[in-house]
């Protein structure tokens, strides 16, 4: 059955407290490597409406922030964060009742695809608009010390073309006055869409741009699980500690298109033999096995539960209620009688 | 004797003293009391509770959305309404959707210093109520009395969706009630603010007040004006409106913003869908010119409607 | 055959070969051709001309205001109009007050994708043209064929005033033409679509098929509709509308934005104070619902209205 | 009579290039301080419509932008910028008849104060929104580039408070990106409205904001018309020379209120003794003495000069029609035929 992401989903050899999460984490990567797949072919084969955006690459960054939160943390994740959704405590079901729209889901059929969350559980649901999210984020952060609540942190992800938007600016400005618990995490993956990041910025470094802020700032390599956990355990530490704003910079390519509907041939083929084009969670194996943390039938277990869970989670929703426009409540407010419907 | 902005001033007071929830945000809104007045004092009296923004209007509605998610209930001081612009996104695609998308409400209030005074200029003087309407999840209040300015407020902050409270800078100083009301009408109920039969003037906020000096002139003429109020213009209280256009067979709606769309185009368009039986004539409007709205008072006085020009309109409804 | 992306296209590559002070600016508009691909092949055609920006639409517009105070005409490609929220105040602040404020015209082209598409959801799929035509100094065009695609954005980019051009995204492929005009209706003009002497159906962009395939199947019925597509909504030809009503008598507002206020208020209200004698039955309108746009087909296609929806509503109308 | 904004009012002693310019400035500063007193004082009688916003304490930073550009170049003055406009060359005339609604003047009492501009000639009408002048003067610049004509500079100014805008981040960053001749001038002066810099921003310097953008930053003394003239005339020679936008940091204080309206009673004491709170027009006078430049009788004539240049210009104005509403032709576009009007 569908596995509960409350539990962690190891039972490693080793038993040092490195591998202990690095495992973990590396199980959340397969498991959001997989089920984007899946939901890139059911969209091949024309059973999801809109786009479909997968963040081949982007899992060791994502996961790490979503594993170094802790319950009661804030996370606003964005479009290629489906490991560190996984890792916060998304259930699986989520993802894939809402890209198939199934009433049941946390949207109900209203928003779709990566449009998703559970405020009520810390977990922001993103607007499309980049940068949004990020004073939301603040937002909540405020909220925590207005209500006397200590300890929280706050992440939210953006990437490198969101960096351009006004949105960003204003929010890490105000998160930075207010010394908020925020931690910022940039995936630059080389490209917007089809902008490579030439066209999209020249600072040396988008890491630079924490000076600017007066906040902290860290890089990393973001094909590195490892660098990715220990750094952005540090950030969150940082932050939870009083240390203000941290903004960290992965680096990494996206490999996949914009969306599934994009074949990404503008990649510069030079990027994807550089260092940069490693694909983590290829990577992340490639530690575990000469680490010795794991055996190769080790990880093919791993791999056939993921792909197990997935296909339970699709055979589930696949035959659950569809929105139905007549029993839909077309009422936008929350105090009904104020409504005009 | 109380102003209109000393209403706003005591409705925030009081929701402060109230609700441990509520806090204020905005520019210059803390030691210095905010660039009206309208929270003067409250820093002080509630301490770390009424905060001073930098200049970021996108960050500091986008902040309040995530206060409220996180069981705030923020009210958010724009300096002019003009300056909502930059906050527009947050506003129209992030709180108003909040409530449909995920079922939490983002209870926010958004003051908007509204409206145009002689020499405040293109930018400091529009009336944007009617964008705000358009958009799904908002409720927007437009209150043209102290009383109202005082207990919308307060219910403003009580309702669990986010609501843009557009409060006239006109009105501000120009508009002194003896004493805060205790009880209020509801939002979403519009008033008879001067009974009639000869005619019907539906407007809202400072266009309510030069409508009753309107028909204060018709008056004099013999003739009986009835004027409405609307209070809100989402929800608009079209049941009050065809209720006044069923005693007088006449309507002529007023509205202070641009001429095309806004508040005016949605009151006729309701009367004539829905109360076209009622109406012995051609339905009016009268709004601002089709241009910016202008610096110099010459200008501005013939850009808005006025009494005069308001009056003189009415005697060509009255004449059909 | 050619669609109305491609005439959109065609439109754009001869604005750049016509007129050397064009070019093209907006996020992956260059190399790769744009979202939907309506700039495809131009940034090899016109080296330097079509350029790719960054996330930045306020900074976008604004430079775009600037290049047009310096004697050039920009294209700006949002990538879909729910993020010129973003650019909101550069547009309506900006470009729109220039001309009145200082004598110089701002002859930018803004173009918006815009409505819905099935798995659009509440942030792409917008239709935001009332909320630009509310604006003084800002012309907006809603073209619904492929003909008005290219003509009327070959006439936005002439034009001296900033246009907000609204091309609608579902008609991108659905919509095909046997080839381009070479002469167009000027804009300004609104064209009688299908002819008819029951009803009036007065509507725009992606509506006007939606009315005329109601249309279709009311002549099923024995009514005869007449469908009148506005081509601009701003300025919005009053004169063709009322033309029509008088040889109707009825009138339905169709519009796929949201309830409150928007063209269909607009267009009611100019009716029913203009024309109103002209009327034997209550006017009406069909818009959106007033909730953000649904993400899932099944909600989205009850959201908008549709052939069937227009035409249960004329036989309302025709009831009366 | 009005003196020509194109000709120097300079008649000074020594004949060195730097005391040439420096004392033009000097005299531009002055003007710029006595017509801003004038305004004041008109206000005070109830003369004007709206606020007024004076630039006590700016004028050395603001002479020294504008007399570093030349004519060609483009200029978006903000709120405190008279001196900067007198320099580049705006006619003291225009100042008046803004403020008063003359009917002459270049905004015809359709816009107010410092709401003012010819954009014909280079010089951009602000409008009020923070920040939304950076990528309009951006577009220049890519508009001149795209027309083939070199050598033009583009600057613009804005407050401590202005850099907390997404408008000032996204332009910032599109000009780097084009790498477009942009000169941002910040007058760092302490306080946006009440607010102080503490509630603003928290990085060291607002320096440090051109690392993250990648663009060349500079630092000056406001207070000093000395030093102000040396950065912003590298700076305008490094944007002209193809370096990139270049971001200059001011410091000094508001020796004035927001606006008239305001008393400014929140500034803070000790700044006002600080040296940021020393007098620009004050220290150059000083600096104009004890370099023996000019001799304190010649400063005295020159302050009679254009005192005299101001009476003259508001006797004039006051004089001007003003508009008229009917016979305003109220048509908010350039294709009359299209207006709804
Ligand atoms: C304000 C805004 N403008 C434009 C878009 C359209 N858009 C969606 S994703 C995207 C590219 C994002 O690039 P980046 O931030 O680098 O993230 P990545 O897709 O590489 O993960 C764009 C332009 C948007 N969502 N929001
Ligand atoms: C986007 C925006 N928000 C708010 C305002 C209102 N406002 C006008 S001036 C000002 C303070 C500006 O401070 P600063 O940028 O430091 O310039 P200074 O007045 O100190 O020269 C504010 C908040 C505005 N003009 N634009
Ligand atoms: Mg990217
Ligand atoms: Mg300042």
């Amino acid at each position: 059955m569908v596995l509960q992401t409350a539990e962690a989903p190891c039972s490693c050899m080793e038993a040092s407290e490195n591998s202990q999460s690095f495992l973990k984490a590396y199980r959340w990567m397969l498991l959001a490597r997989l089920v984007e797949e899946k939901i890139a072919s059911l969209y091949r084969g024309g059973k999801i409406f809109g786009g479909v955006f997968v963040s081949k690459g982007q899992e060791a960054l994502s996961v790490a922030i979503g594993s170094s939160l802790r319950k009661g943390d804030i996370f606003a994740p964005l479009i290629r964060d489906q490991a560190g959704r996984l890792a916060f405590g998304e259930p699986l079901l989520d993802c894939l009742r809402t890209y198939l729209g199934s009433r049941l889901g946390p949207m109900r059929g209203r928003d779709g695809n990566v449009h998703r969350g559970r405020p009520k559980e810390g977990m922001l649901p993103m607007i499309s608009h980049l940068g949004a999210m990020i004073p939301a984020v603040a937002g909540c952060l405020m909220a925590r010390r207005f209500r006397g609540i200590e300890g929280t942190v706050g992440a939210t992800c953006i990437g490198d073309g969101g960096t351009s938007t006004g949105a960003f600016h204003e929010a890490m400005n105000l998160a930075a006055v207010e010394r908020l618990p925020l931690v910022m995490v940039v995936a630059n993956n080389q490209y917007a869409y089809s902008t490579p990041n030439s066209r999209q910025f020249v600072c040396r470094d988008l890491v630079d741009k924490a000076a600017g802020y007066g906040i902290e700032g860290h890089s990393v390599d973001a094909t590195d699980l490892g660098a990715c956990l220990k750094t952005l355990g540090q950030a969150v530490d940082r932050a939870r500690a009083g240390h203000g704003p941290q903004l960290v910079i992965g680096s990494l390519l996206r490999l996949a298109g914009h969306g599934e509907h994009d074949d990404a041939h503008y990649v510069d083929p030079a990027l994807k033999e550089s260092a940069l084009g490693r694909d983590c969670l290829k990577v992340a194996e490639q530690h575990i096995l000469s680490s010795k943390w794991a055996a190769e039938s080790t990880l093919l277990d791993w791999n056939e539960e993921a792909q197990k869970q997935i296909d339970d989670a699709v055979a589930l929703t696949i035959r659950e209620p569809l929105p139905d426009p007549n029993q839909e409540d077309w009422c936008a407010l929350a105090t009904r009688h104020l409504s005009e419907g | 004797m109380i102003t209109y902005l000393e209403a706003i001033r005591e409705a925030q007071a009081k929701a402060l003293a109230d609700d441990p929830r509520v806090y204020i945000y905005g520019q210059d809104v803390g030691q210095f009391g905010g660039a009206f007045k309208a929270t003067k004092n409250l820093a002080q009296e509630f301490p770390g509770r009424v905060l001073d923004a930098p200049i970021s209007e996108d960050a500091i509605i986008g902040s309040a959305i995530g206060a409220a998610i996180e069981g705030m209930r923020p009210i958010i001081e724009m300096q002019f309404a003009d300056f909502s612009t930059v906050g527009f996104n947050q506003i129209v695609n992030h709180a108003a959707t909040m409530n449909w998308r995920t079922q939490l409400p983002c209870p926010i209030t958004i003051r908007l210093p509204s409206g145009g005074t002689a020499g405040g200029g293109p930018f400091h003087s529009q009336s944007m109520e009617a964008l705000y309407a358009h958009y799904p999840g908002l409720i927007v209040m437009t209150p043209a009395t102290v009383e109202d300015a005082y207990s919308m407020l307060l219910e403003a902050v009580a309702i669990d969706d986010p609501v843009i409270f557009c409060e006239h800078k006109y009105l501000y100083y120009h508009l002194k009630a003896e004493s805060l009301p205790t009880e209020a009408m509801p939002t979403g109920k519009a008033r008879v603010a001067r009974a009639g039969r000869d005619a019907t003037i539906v407007t809202y906020s400072a266009m309510v007040h030069e409508s009753l000096a309107a028909a204060e002139e018709l008056a004099g003429e013999g003739w009986e004006i009835e004027v409405i109020d609307l209070r809100s213009i989402k929800p608009l209280d079209t049941d009050t409106v065809l209720a006044s256009v069923a005693r007088t067979g006449r309507l002529l709606a007023v509205g202070e913003a641009f001429p095309w769309g806004g508040v005016t185009a949605e009151i006729l368009a309701r009367v004539a869908s829905e109360g076209y039986d009622l109406l012995d004539a051609p339905p009016r409007r009268l709004n601002a010119k089709d241009t910016p709205v202008p610096y110099h008072p010459n200008l501005w006085g013939t850009h808005r409607p006025t009494a005069r020009t308001i009056s003189a309109e009415m005697r060509e409804l009255l004449r059909r």
